[in-house]
Parts: structure tokens; sequence; C-alpha cells
């Protein structure tokens, strides 16, 4: 009962992006809950790629810590690209100076658990 | 024809002796009579096909060759001077520039290096404490290289890398070094970078533009290139 | 691969460059060019009619370079990398005699040299005359004029780069014509030569070394190519500039002093020689004397030994 | 001229395998052995309150040493390579180095040292090696090999010296190392790696495991013995990602607009699930010893359906598995799953990025 599978292609792309605010002490006018991080992320998609191109390009907010407006994304390996352009074009966040920080990607969820680049040992 | 033949006897005459006797040694008459024997001689051993041809230019009063005659090589002026130069091939057989690899040694060539520091110096007119003048880099284009210590201080190949001895020979692609272990390396220009130090100057040669025979590189005009990149 | 890098950090009077050093730190780069921005290096009179009377001098600021401390910099020792500084001069090029001016001292101090060319005539002569490193475009604004392959085959052949600033992007304005120019030059370059930046006004429009490398994908980059974009073709470019430096791209001379401690074996050989031959006093004035009868001769009785037997 | 509208995403491979332990042409053995260098392990298992003690016994006490700025010729010294590379399996892959932009070196237990170059270093340092599988076309990264263990590396040969001379010159061949040893003779302390490092006046730091529990209650989990895996790999392999990255797909699954990602199905409602993240520097022995004691324990009565363990290796390693090349293009995951049952049969993932070969 040997089986073995060799899948090339995954299905969707995971990054883990954080969202950078110029001036942090400063609070932002609203509160950036998940529902509104999600909207930052579709705005961005619309403002590069129209209505229509934007809104083709579905993603998953599975995870957002409010605390480090920190998140992870999930997004068709096809749109990848254009996700993450998108990300780094938008500087703007609610008329403040931002940028989105795109800390990991990987083809697999499971590589988002660990950064060994980051990890300080002790 | 100087020395008679038996075919070059056609053209002889009998010995006298013998053509008094002709009768009683019951010869021919064709024998005695040359264009009989001749034309019996030609039907012997010429072909057919070129007896018809001589027949026809005979008629016309014609010369005609029946053997292949090769000419014979005119002497050459320069064999008439006496002196020639050798061409490529006979060069290379000669080898005259080839360093032989045995018995280079490091210690015999310190001199030359010596010397070579000498030249260079008044060359560049070095001054340890100054920066070397615009003219003097241009300089060291066309300055003289036997006898210098250089080091592969980067290659493409890595196995060269930080091979360092004193040039022996530089040719058009290549640099003979002499090594302190006394190996006689050669060195490909094209793919090296290549330093040396004079009087706390540190001189790097980028050896992908320097492919130049050293003869053509003292009148050659250098230009600038792409990158110094390997 | 080279080292990530960023060679546009714009020099502004009133934004800190400091500060816009220390993200590109953050973000993980390690070779920064900040990039002084004139105008027009030639000012004309009012008249600038007779071309004979010599033009108003401009000042041309000194190439910057910002001192960070140790603790600056701290984030990215832990890293293991070191941030290497350079300079870099941009014009804008609308006068073939104002590469004249480029030629002087002041401007030549720089490490890397920039030209905007704002006709075809001059965008031809960037692309295959003068000596610069980086062609750039006001990529934001439609381009006035096509680019020809032929010169852009004749740049990349010379070892010219194009640049691509990012921060244009990021307006809703230019953003068009940003990727449309983008594209513009990815369709001539293929890909080749072609560096992108950050061009930074302020530190949060710089972005990291992989962010940019996944926008050189969007405008038409291929895999390798994207990321070769800020590292490799950057380290290609900043060699151009050094082979600028050299003498004829064949030799290049340094003091001593200057030579690091990790090349320091690369005249080794050198030296022991040297050290022995002064060790040895009354030889070398022997040779010394030999030399001064010797060196006009020797040359030229090398030149007849090589040309034939 | 028009931009491309559909982007392909860099190429990457998940293998998955299933077999039994007690299947004879089982490879988990060298799956384990094989893959050097290992940064995290994670352990995962429904119905229990926490991890067993035995398995947190075989990965905790392991301490393993971080050396700073250590040169590259303290490696090659013949005391060296006698005393440990020979004795024992010495593991040591350099931190604080991109791979994709600069040097990247390890020391395998096989006694071979591979060094990852770029094309500068790899021009000056005087040693020969092959251009990088990962950029055939352009010279960007080369890989160095250089055999400690031969017997042929040994001063006065010319190999040596050569090696030698090579490092010794580089003053810039300078790295931080992680490293471990383990010694075939169980009475040498593995300690002594680091006394003899210290000795030489470089600064040594003794690091342990650090370890993070989480324990999930009422969550959704997957049924695998309903699952048909072979269709649904993929799936599984995200919710154990997700369960990894702390996920709360209940949460975040009650607002559609943010994401719709689910639990793949047939699930049911477990009591509680328990996750154990250890992140530091583990051999492949410790690895081992894990699956044997998760073995073990799924032996014993009241025992969970399953447990599985998750390895990720060191994004910045030279190698992956078997020694072969690996490299860093967005990501560079090299990370293996297994998923154990109590009857010995094993489910078997292997993820790789865009930059390293089939595992």
């Amino acid at each position: 009962m040997y089986e073995r599978r060799v899948i090339t292609k995954s299905e969707f792309h995971y990054m883990r992006v954080s969202l950078d605010v110029q001036n942090p002490a400063k609070a932002l006018p609203v509160e950036l809950t998940n529902v509104y991080f999600k909207q930052a992320v579709t705005a961005a998609l619309t403002r590069l790629f129209g209505d229509i191109g934007g809104a083709m390009v579905a993603v998953d907010v599975l995870k957002y810590n409010e605390g480090d407006r920190s998140a992870i994304l999930r997004v068709h390996s096809h749109n990848l690209v254009k996700l993450w352009s998108a990300l780094t074009l938008t500087d703007r966040y609610m008329s403040r100076k931002c940028a989105f920080r795109v800390h990991q990607v990987s083809p697999y969820l499971m590589g988002l658990a660990v950064n060994s680049r980051e990890y300080e040992h002790t | 024809m100087s020395t008679p033949t038996q075919d070059s006897a056609v053209y002889s005459e009998l010995p006298a002796g013998v053509k008094r006797q002709a009768t009683q040694l019951k010869l021919a008459d064709d024998v005695r009579d040359g264009s009989a024997y001749l034309s019996s001689f030609l039907r012997r051993h010429v072909a057919p096909r070129n007896l018809a041809t001589a027949a026809a230019a005979n008629d016309a009063h014609q010369v005609v060759l029946l053997d292949t005659v090769v000419p014979k090589k005119r002497p050459s002026s320069l064999q008439k001077k006496g002196r020639r130069q050798l061409n490529a091939r006979e060069r290379r057989g000669v080898d005259c520039f080839a360093a032989s690899t045995a018995r280079q040694t490091y210690r015999t060539h310190v001199p030359l290096h010596t010397l070579w520091r000498g030249y260079m110096r008044s060359l560049l007119q070095l001054e340890p404490s100054r920066a070397l003048a615009a003219d003097a880099q241009h300089r060291l284009l066309k300055a003289d290289y036997h006898g210098c210590v250089l080091t592969v201080a980067r290659s493409r190949c890595p196995s060269l890398v930080g091979v360092a001895g004193i040039v022996l020979q530089e040719t058009r692609c290549t640099w003979r070094l002499v090594t302190r272990e006394d190996r006689l390396v050669t060195v490909p220009k094209a793919t090296c970078v290549f330093t040396f130090e004079l009087e706390g100057h540190v001189v790097t040669l980028y050896g992908k533009h320097f492919v130049h025979r050293p003869a053509d590189r003292c009148s050659k005009k250098f230009k600038s290139k792409a990158t110094i990149d390997l | 691969m080279a080292a990530f890098s960023d060679l546009n950090i714009l020099h502004m009077e009133n934004v800190s460059t400091k500060e816009k050093l220390l993200m590109a730190i953050k973000l993980g780069y390690e070779v920064v060019a900040i990039n002084n921005y004139v105008e027009n290096v030639l000012v004309k009179d009012d008249k600038g009619k007779s071309k004979k009377e010599p033009s108003k001098v401009v000042e041309i600021p000194a190439p910057v370079k910002v001192h960070l401390t140790e603790r600056d910099i701290g984030d990215l020792k832990v890293k293991g990398a070191s941030l290497k500084q350079l300079s870099r001069f941009t014009t804008v090029l609308s006068d073939p005699g104002q590469w004249r001016r480029m030629q002087e001292d002041d401007i030549q101090a720089y490490d890397l040299l920039a030209v905007q060319p704002t006709t075809e005539k001059l965008f031809h002569m960037a692309c295959t005359a003068i000596e610069i490193d980086i062609i750039t475009f006001n990529i934001g604004d439609k381009l006035t004029y096509y680019l020809k392959p032929a010169p852009v085959s004749k740049a990349i052949e010379r070892g010219v780069h194009f640049e691509i600033v990012y921060s244009e992007g990021f307006h809703s304005s230019s953003r068009r014509t940003f990727i449309a120019n983008a594209l513009r030059i990815m369709h001539v370059t293929h890909g080749k030569n072609v560096i992108i930046s950050s061009g930074a006004r302020e530190a949060m429009d710089v972005r990291g070394p992989y962010d940019v490398a996944n926008l050189g994908l969007l405008i038409g980059l291929q895999e390798p190519q994207s990321k070769d974009a800020i590292s490799t073709n950057s380290r290609a470019c900043v060699l151009h500039a050094n082979t600028r430096h050299s003498v004829k791209s064949v030799i290049s001379v340094r003091s001593s002093s200057e030579l690091k401690a990790e090349d320091q074996w690369t005249v080794e050989a050198c030296r022991k020689e040297a050290s022995e031959e002064s060790g040895d006093d009354s030889s070398e004035s022997a040779a010394e004397e030999a030399d001064s009868s010797f060196d006009a001769a020797r040359p030229e009785s090398k030149r007849r030994r090589m040309d034939g037997v | 001229m028009a931009a491309p509208l559909n982007f392909n995403s860099p190429k990457n491979l998940l293998v998955f395998e299933q077999s039994s332990f007690s299947n004879e042409k089982s490879r988990h053995k060298t799956v384990i052995g094989d893959h050097y260098f290992n940064c995290a392990v994670e352990v995962c298992s429904p119905n229990v309150a926490q991890i067993p003690t035995t398995v947190t016994a075989s990965l905790s006490p392991s301490s393993y040493y971080i050396v700073r700025n250590l040169p590259l010729s303290r490696l090659i010294d013949k005391e060296f390579i006698e005393a440990f590379v020979r004795n024992g399996a010495f593991y040591a892959v350099s931190l604080n180095t991109r791979i994709d932009v600069a040097n990247s070196v390890a020391v395998l237990p096989t006694g071979k040292l591979v060094l990852s170059v770029d094309k500068d270093m790899y021009e000056t340092l005087g040693l020969e090696g092959r251009r990088s599988i990962f950029s055939q076309t352009r010279e960007r990264k080369f890989v160095i090999e250089v055999e400690l263990t031969k017997p042929s590396f040994t001063p006065g040969k010319k190999n040596y010296e050569r090696t030698k001379w090579c490092f010794s010159e580089r003053l810039n061949l300078r790295f931080d190392f992680v490293f471990t040893w383990v010694p075939h003779d169980k009475s040498i302390c593995s300690s002594s790696v680091g006394k003899y490092f210290s000795g030489m006046g470089l600064s040594v730091s003794s690091c342990r495991a650090q370890m993070m529990s989480n324990t999930m209650k009422d969550v959704c989990v997957p049924d695998l013995l309903a699952l048909n895996i072979l269709e649904n790999s993929q799936d599984l392999f995200e919710w154990l990602g997700a369960v990894s990255c702390y996920i709360d797909s209940e949460e975040e699954a009650s607002n559609d607009f943010v994401s719709m990602y689910t639990t793949p199905s047939p699930c049911n409602i477990c009591t509680q699930l328990t996750h154990a993240k250890w992140q530091g520097f583990f051999t492949p022995e410790a690895i081992a010893m894990v699956i044997d004691e998760i073995r073990l324990y799924l032996k014993t009565p009241d025992h969970p359906p399953w447990a599985s363990v998750t390895v990720h290796g060191y994004a910045d390693s030279p190698v992956s598995w078997r020694g072969k090349e690996h490299g860093y293009h967005q990501g560079g995951e090299n990370i293996y799953t297994y998923i154990v049952f109590p009857n010995d049969n094993y489910w078997l993932y292997m993820a790789v990025g865009s930059h390293d070969v089939c595992p």
C-alpha cells in the first residue's frame, strides 16, 4: 500500500503581510479591524486593476492581528503577482502614508508557520 | 644530356668502327638511317594517340612534347639573396619564443624584476606619497611587463586564483609566469584580473581588455569597454 | 546573486536622507545610492542666444554620504550584512552641451551618473555616445519620444542601464503612464539592463526587495530577470561606473593604503619581492645604474625581438 | 505590448506519500535522516490534553550552540576534523546569511563542507566548484564542496594546503554558525565542540529549543479516516498549516467577506486539539526519536486517532534532502510532515519551494 503523488502546482499562495503606517503612534481615523483590512486590500486591487480586474482577484484574510496590523492572506496562485503588486503600489490608507510589508510568501500555509530568517536563537 | 643513355642513342651516331663493318654485322638499313629507326622506335614506345597528334604536328612543322615535362622551378628571389623569412608554420616549428619549462627558476629572474622596477620608476616618475598622474596611468597601458610580479586576484577559473610570479613572456592571450616554486605557468589574460604593487600604488589590471600582442599594444589606441566584470 | 540594491534614494533638502537609509536597511538592502538631482547643469541667460557667451556656472552639490552609527546599522549587522553607500548624480539632458559640463571634476566625483534625455536625439546620444551609467525617464509622464531598438541595443552593449522608478506608480495620476512606460522599456530592452529603483521621496516610499522583484513580474520581466533587476543588474551598473573611473577599462590604480584587509593577499607576492630587494641595498643601486642606460633602449629592443626572426 | 493578464507563479513541489512504517521499502528513515538542518518541529494531535512528555523529553534537552564570526579556516583544522567531524555527526549551518543574495555555508554530518557562493566570492576564493543548478543560464551562484573526511585531505597534501590558503587569506570569510555535535561515543559530552571554539577566543553561546504549546477547544477537525486523501491531500496540508499558524477557522469564517476558508469536510467537532511547536536546531536523530515516541504513544490505550509531526528546514541552508542543492526564490521552504496512525501507517508530505529538487 504505497502511494506517491507529486503535486507541481499548488492552488493557493499564502502571504504574511502587515500594514505599516507613518507615525504609528497617531491613531487612525477608524480602528482597523479585519473587515477594514480586507477592504484596504480590495481597494488596493481596484486602484491598480480597476473595478473588474480587481474584483477578479479573490483574497481571503485567513488571520488578522489588530495589534500589529498583520495578516495572513490567501490568494489563487495565478493571482499572486497581481495581489502582491497591488499591495506594493499602495502608499496611502485613509489619506495616511502607509506601506504594506510582505514578510513571507509561500505556496504552503505551513511555510508561514516558521520563519528561520527572523527567528532569534536564545 | 651529357651522359648518353639507352634512349638517347637515338640521337647519337654509331661508332665509326661499327659503321665500317655494317655490312659484315648485317645491320638493318634503318638502324643506319636515323629517321627510319626513330619512326619504328616511336611506334614501339609512344601511345598511338600521341603518335597521331605528333604526326599531325609534324606535318605542320610544329614542336610537340611527347612526354610530360615538369618545368623546373625558378629559384626564388629570396634564395638568390641568400636569406628568407620563415613562414608561420616554420616559425611555429622553430618555437624560438618558447621558454623552456624545465630550467626556469625564480631566483634567476629576480634581477629581471629588479630591472623592471627601475624601469617602471623612471617611466612613471613614481613618488610613493603622491597619487599617480593621469598621463603616467596611461603610460602603464603601453609599458613593458616582462619582469613584473603579477598576482591573479580573481579569475573565472578558480584554480588560477592566487598564482603569482615574475612575467617571463607576454603573448597576445597569455602571460607566462615563473612562480616562487620554480614552476612556469601560462595564465590566460582574458578571464583573469591581475594585481601588482609599485611603490605604494596598487595597480589592478583587467585582463579581459588587455588581450593584445605586446608589440601592438605600444601603438594601440585603447577604447573604453562596457564593464570590467569577468 | 548580488546584494539587493536601491540605486535611487533621492536626497532632498527638507527630508531626512538618513531616515530613508534606515528604512532601506530595515528592508534588507545592502547597496544604496543617494541621488542628487539637479534639473539643469547649465543655466542660460534670459537671452540665451549667443552660444559663445559662457553660461553661468551652476553650483553642483558635493556627493552626500550619510554617517551611520553602529547603533543605526545594528539591525543589519545582525543579518551579517553591511551597507554600501554610493553617490549618484542625475540631471535632465536637454542640450548636448551639458555633457561637456558633466565631464568636469565636480560631477565626475560622483559614483554613478544618470541622465534623463528629453528628446529622441538626446536619447540616442545618451545611449550611444556619452559615458554615463544610467538612463532614467520621467516615468510618470508620457514619454515624448519613441524608444528605438537600435540605440537601446547599443546602450545594452555598452553596459548602460535603464531605470524604472517605482515610486511613480504610487499616485493614481501617474500610475497609468508608469505602467505603460515601464512596459515600453521592457518591450524594447527585453528585460536586459533594466534596474528598478525606488526614487523615494519619503522613507515610507521604499519597498522591500522581494516586493520590487514581484513588481518586475507585473511589468513583464521573467522570474529570474526580475530579481536581477534589483541585484545583479545593479551590480553590473556599479561595475560599469567603476569601469568609467579606470584607465580605458584596462587598469586602475589605487593607493596601497586604500587596499582592504581582505585583499592584502593580492599584493603579497609583490611585497615580498620588494622587501627582499630593499634589504639588499647594494644590488639595488647597481640595478638603478643599469636602468638609466637601459631604459630608453629597452622597449625598442623588445619590439624588434617580438616582430620577427 | 499589452500586459499579460495571467501571471504564472513560480513552480513548487508538494510530494504526498502513503505508506507504513512496517513496510520494508518504506523510506521514512532516509527522509528524516537525510534532512540535516531542521529549525522547527511541530506536533499536533486531536483529543489529547497535552503532548506526551516522552515526546517533549526527546526534543527539549537538545541544546545547540551559536558561534559568531567563525573563520572558515577553523573548520578545516586537522585537529578539529580528527576530534569532531570524524568522531561524530557534526551539523553546522551558517546563520544570518541570505542564500539568494550572499554566501551560505554548511557542514554536513557526512563530513562534507558545502559553500554556496555568489559570483564575486567564487572568482576570488580560488576553490573549484560548479554552477548552481538554479542559475544555469546566467552565472549567479556556485556551489563548492570540500570533503573533510577524505583520507587525502590532510596537511601536506596539495588540496588541503590550497583549501587552507584560500580560507585563511580571505579575511571576510567569517560566518555565524549554528551547530551541534552528536558524538559516536556516547560518553563524550557534545558540548566539547563549544568549548573547543570558545578556547580559540570565539564567542560561543549555548541555546535551547523554545517550546510553544497551544490547546484549542471544540474545534472542527477533519475526519482523516473518512477523507479521500489522494484527492484532498492539498486541502489537508492546508488545514495542518492553518493549525500551525493558529488560524481559528470558526472565527474568521464568521464573515464571508473576510475569508472563504473552511475546514475540509467531512469533519467533526473535537473537544480539543493540541499543537506544540519547538524552534531551534534539531538533528535528524532527535526527529527520528520523536517519530518513534509518537508511534509508541499511539499504541497506548485511549490513544488519539492520529498525530502529526511537521519539520521545517532552514530556508537559507545550501542543501535540503540528501545533500541536494537548495535555494531561495520567494521563500526557501523545505518542510515535511508525517501523519502517523496507530496501525503504523503514515502519510507523508514533503513540500519544497521553487529553488529545490524533488525530494
